[in-house]
């Protein structure tokens, strides 16, 4: 599946996105976050605050116990600031 | 359905009130908002505005969407920019039209609340000195301001 | 200070906003109603304002400083036409500028919804096939609206 | 006191305004309203429903147990249609 970030999250991990393939165990989008953070330092500093993490699933706004199965795009960011 | 818009030129307020108002007679009300980027403390150059294309647009139409379930409108629009912003200029634009008042106003209300809180878009400080900015942290205060819209109609 | 018209011309909304916020940079919100000539059963040719010289100015001025002193606006406008109003046309303009929305928004509505039954206008109908209009009756919603302003901020 | 009428107040009376002189006797804006009322047919069909005229000293909205003395203009009109 493909990973996007954006704002600090984007900055702290060093990439805009990248093609990821977590192992079968990775069912929710909290697995993939708790697995991501292992992969180094900007990773676990991007995502030290899990809590405050917010994700979407094919564009879509999802919470962290959503199962990613069948997504094609999982995205992760800080909590919007826009308007 | 509504007009949504994510873009980093400017809009033009008139033009896109026209849009929806032109030639018709059934329009009673119309209540726009228009966000700007704001600078408190004379240190800031621009607002850099991040987004997620294609989220960006998806997330306002479905809060546009809800919008136009919850109220009986004649129009609406939202547009919201990208990309560098300067003090004093314009970020982002809604505009609903109804036959009475409470309709636009609430509407308009409701599509910015939800706006704030849902559509991917994240502010970054570009400052006058050339140091770097910070990212502007979300308002606690956007996310309890949605339980309202939980009891209105 | 609210900048407070009545006048037959119509109004430039787009120039009405310059007046309040160009050249400033703390203005995060600016709120516009538009209130339009509505023509229901397409047998409208204009809406004839009546209005009381003097008095209107006065109470609308009252509205307005009332919201001032309410909330913290950064500027306020309010314009309201009198004389013959095609549908379509615009009747009255409220502009509400604050740091954040809530303020903008809250004090806009508060001003249409006093306006409305305070200021001194009337509204009578002129009918395309020339027969002799009816005056607009007064809706009793905008009496009822106006309770929730004794609850709120 | 100068007496000024708006909408169907107006058209009911047949005038603009007026200059009138009540008796002592007429104190409120409500004492007026009767007075006003029995000078003709057109008055007494303007006040017929007195409860819904509204009414102004000086042009600030009053009630009709407000008096009238010192008043330099008296005004009467329908519930505002406006905005």
């Amino acid at each position: 599946m493909k990973a996007v970030y954006f704002a600090w999250v984007r900055e702290r991990i060093g990439r805009t996105d990248e093609d990821i393939a977590p192992p079968a165990s990775v069912a929710t989008v909290g697995d993939l976050i708790a697995w991501l953070s292992a992969r180094g330092e900007n990773y676990a500093f991007a995502f030290e605050k899990a809590g405050a993490i917010r994700a979407a699933l094919d564009r879509k706004h999802v919470k962290h116990d959503a199962p990613i199965a069948g997504a094609r795009e999982v995205a992760f960011f800080p909590p919007m600031t826009g308007g | 359905m509504a007009r949504v818009r994510v873009q980093a030129a400017p809009f033009d307020v008139a033009a896109e009130t026209r849009a929806l108002t032109g030639g018709r007679t059934d329009i009673g009300a119309v209540v726009t908002f228009v966000g700007l980027c704001r600078d408190e403390g004379g240190t800031l150059a621009a607002l850099e505005l991040e987004h997620y294309p294609g989220m960006a647009e998806d997330e306002i139409r479905r809060v546009a969407d809800e919008a136009q379930a919850r109220w009986p409108l004649m129009g609406l629009t939202a547009i919201h920019r990208h990309g560098p912003i300067a003090p004093g200029e314009e970020i982002v634009l809604v505009i609903a039209c109804s036959a009475h008042r409470a309709a636009a106003f609430a509407a308009a209300e409701f599509l910015m609340d939800f706006l704030k809180t849902r559509a991917p878009f994240w502010k970054k400080e570009r400052r006058r000195d050339g140091r770097d900015g910070d990212w502007v942290d979300a308002r606690e205060e956007d996310e309890t301001v949605l339980a309202r819209w939980s009891s209105r109609p």
